[in-house]
């Protein structure tokens, strides 16, 4: 039943501060766009899942939007460090933040157990590390056959997911296609959702029986805007812009700078600004 | 064959030579990811690269800046989700060789990229472990490359983040774990392998030009050397052309 | 590191008397080409692992292949009974057949938990009704955080999973396209695997990034048998032949009609019988 | 609105009213199916539904002999794996409407479609429970169509393969279960509902031209009747119509 809204309004109406969101996207179809509305709309106190919480979560818990981070890996991929998740973590700017810190199959199969309504996951993980030791989150579970011993997380529900995807149809229904992360996953593991998409067509342009579709009954509210993915990419629509990733790397590297940067790029602007990076790739 | 190379170069030539056709490999981004595809666009044209956002027997033109690049997708036989890749793929036990790097190793091969100093009041804080935990168990055996220093080559590890053979070399083993682990680490300087006895990472092949002393030097702990050290042949001017055509390549992609 | 045989040569080298063997294919694609030679080459004391042991695994228990069924719904869709292996079950012929029953839930996590290497399954499922009773292998666990309790089952690792696909390519990669059922789940849960398609062409024509492909080196063996779905049919290829499953109901009622059909039709022929099937449509 | 009509007629049209356009469908196959896809191309053309083999959205021109006719794919919004279906989408709580056939049902919708007699020596074995036992749990509600007689609606279940409201209307409860269970049981002679207190299946509506005499002799148990039991509307023209093209569409493409 998902309702068309603008993302001013999706944001609005369906994050609140204090809300656990999970924005996904892995390096594919981030939802910068959301990301930045969020920022505008000055909600706080979020909990921030996410498995590779980059340049998105950077810029949100940068502007103090957060009090707690759940991830599993850190970084401005291929750059270098997230040094506004660094600065909050080792030196409590904006805001002190909190950390619940995963592997990448911890999160997956907990991102996994939420879309499958189960409380828990069990995998094959953890063994010989230190994470179970500062995360008491992580347990384990006995094979009720065999006896061995299995890792356990908690699934991941959040209030609110947030992706974006290719191009939803008039009733709704939404495609994804090509590196598609657990985007799938945390829409169906959401209480809430809200997907921002390229384009609002017709015909969605399935090429195969088993394309990647959320029905339009999983969805709380779509927003179109297009370019709303980058610096990442949409598949067949835009590239990811690397030299945008690389660049990062200094904006971000002091507050002035990065304040600065958020203030023209963000704050002073809307979701329109992303459709200058849009032009569909021929 | 004696063009001149860069110990970088030698390292991603060393660990490409790793690597068999017939390899399933999953693959760490950065140094892994060099060498894996140089192996493919040289002496194992039929290895399956898989990465962990999902791509799947891919074949990259140019380097991904990150895990994910859409260049990946497009040359992949196929993308499928991240949940399943860690479930179906890797969990599945599919993957004969995890590749991968690290920012602090021991001399049995454990890994740290989470954290120097407390957890909890980092010196630094590092970007965690993404996929490493599991790729450090659920692979067929792990190669691992580096290059060397005495802040990456420790004593001992802070944390760790991905079990080589154990902090004492036998809790692999004592876990249970049946897959192999760290056979190979591959470094700026040299070759380890793990020592048959004890799985203390020895060095078994050292770069054209390097000396024992130069490898000492850059290692945390007292260094062992294989009774039987050889030299690592140096680069051809194939694998030097090949590398550096790719390198180039993705330096004009990335900067687009 | 699939190698391409007949599929007389894949059966004789990788399936022996006594294996664990699932075949799959919910409705689509159900090997039957696979299941004659099987019979033709008189396997006996088989476990036969399917969801719905339909006219394949009735034409095999018939001719006496198989001591054990596990299964979890039994009969011939929308037409009736499977004549055969109720014959077995009620009155033991032509052998005696034991049975493992479970629902299509629990076998469905259970082929997920083999393909994801995990020793059981743990799913919101049989709650309130008799099949625990009657199935020791039905048990439970308490979730470690919420301590709800949850039904399990082993994980189902068979010692050969055979699958009918639509076709390979040279190297070996196959293509699942349409309903899929539990098809790649079996082969990655197998030890070893047999898979028969329509066709071994130059190029695979996936037509999405996430079209549902089995490398090469997930396979044991690959036998090119054009129509050997049949009565079942290939998305793109041939229909399903509803009016067989409706003759079937004939054949099969009565042992001597169905020695006769399957000595005309199985032990007569060859897999080149099936050829006959594979006209592709337009 | 005299036109003539059989039982089945009635009963697949009254099955069919049932359902609204914004609900998401779990369909069983046979009666089930006819009704779902009548209201579909009837009164509720934005209703969903799915088939456990995966399909989602479909939109059949004919009715589907099996679960899984390519008819259902080729028509669906996306087709997903039979593991992903169970997860995901029925376990995952998508599912607003579970609609089921059985062999036997008793006074608290419990259904058996396992077996007659003993479990271990069947007087008749039946197909067993396939999608039933969690679809009977994980949907929001049920609704059950099925033609009456003695040995279909008993006094006595062998064998629960699927829950209604458990052996004597309590235990869906009891067990912890949130979603509604049946709440419909449409027959070929009336339309039972739970009643309020107890959760017996209390006839509501009965058909036209049907007695409650007819009804029980056609039940295995002494059937109550609501305080409130209306005629359940005839047929109308178009259902009828509609009924008989696809069920005509259907002979012919099934005898092809």
């Amino acid at each position: 039943m998902a309702q068309v809204l603008s993302l001013h309004d999706a944001v609005a109406e369906h994050v609140r501060d204090g809300d656990t969101i999970a924005m996904e996207g892995f390096t594919h179809l981030i939802p910068f766009a959301a990301g930045h509305e969020i920022i505008r709309q000055k909600r706080k106190r979020l909990t921030l899942i996410r498995m590779t919480p980059d340049l998105i979560y950077d810029q949100m818990i940068g502007m103090g939007c957060a009090e707690k981070l759940v991830f599993s890996w850190g970084g401005n991929p291929g750059v270098g460090s997230t040094h506004r998740i660094r600065d909050a973590i080792e030196n409590g700017w904006p805001n002190a933040l909190a950390i619940e810190e995963h592997s990448h199959a911890g999160m997956a199969n907990a991102y996994e157990a939420g879309a499958a309504n189960l409380p828990f996951a069990a995998f094959r993980g953890y063994i010989g590390v230190d994470l179970p030791k500062v995360n008491p989150r992580i347990k384990s579970i006995t094979c009720p056959y065999t006896g061995e011993f299995l890792a356990t997380v908690p699934a991941i529900r959040p209030d609110v997911g947030i992706v974006h995807a290719l191009r939803a149809d008039r009733d709704g229904n939404v495609l994804l296609e090509g590196i598609t992360g657990c985007q799938k996953e945390v829409v169906l593991a959401a209480k809430r959702s809200i997907v921002t998409v390229e384009e609002i067509v017709d015909d969605l342009r399935t090429t195969s029986y088993n394309s990647i579709v959320l029905p339009h009954w999983t969805i709380t509210a779509i927003a179109c805007v297009p370019g709303g993915a980058h610096p990442s990419y949409a598949q067949g629509y835009y590239k990811r812009d690397n030299s945008f990733y690389i660049a990062w790397d200094k904006i971000s590297r002091e507050r002035d700078s990065f304040l600065a940067w958020m203030k023209d790029n963000v704050l002073d602007k809307d979701a329109s600004a992303f459709a200058v990076h849009a032009k569909k790739q021929a | 064959m004696s063009a001149s190379f860069t110990p970088n170069e030698m390292m991603t030539i060393a660990a490409a030579r790793a690597l068999k056709s017939t390899d399933v490999c999953f693959v760490g981004i950065g140094a892994p990811s060099a060498a894996c595809n140089l192996a493919r666009l040289t002496h194992a044209p039929g290895v399956t690269l898989i990465y962990e956002s999902g791509t799947i027997a891919t074949k990259p033109n140019v380097l991904p800046l990150s895990i994910g690049d859409g260049e990946l997708c497009e040359t992949a036989l196929t993308t499928v989700s991240v949940p399943e890749m860690f479930r179906y793929w890797l969990q599945g036990g599919r993957i004969t060789i995890g590749f991968i790097g690290g920012a602090q190793i021991d001399r049995f091969a454990n890994i740290n990229t989470t954290v120097v100093g407390d957890y909890h009041k980092p010196k630094v804080r590092l970007p965690g472990g993404g996929g490493a935990p599991e790729i450090a168990t659920n692979c067929g055996e792990i190669f691992i490359t580096m290059a060397m220093g005495k802040r990456a080559f420790v004593d001992r590890l802070p944390f760790i983040t991905s079990m080589g053979h154990g902090p004492t070399g036998v809790e692999r083993q004592k876990l249970g774990v049946r897959s192999q682990g760290p056979t190979k680490l591959i470094t700026d300087l040299c070759v380890l392998e793990p020592d048959a006895a004890t799985n203390e990472m020895t060095v078994v092949s050292i770069h054209p030009g390097v000396t024992r002393e130069a490898i000492q030097e850059n290692c945390g702990w007292p260094i062992r050397f294989s009774a039987h050290v050889v030299e690592t042949p140096a680069p051809t001017e194939e694998e030097l052309r090949v590398l550096r055509d790719i390198q180039e390549r993705t330096r004009r992609a990335h900067a687009a």
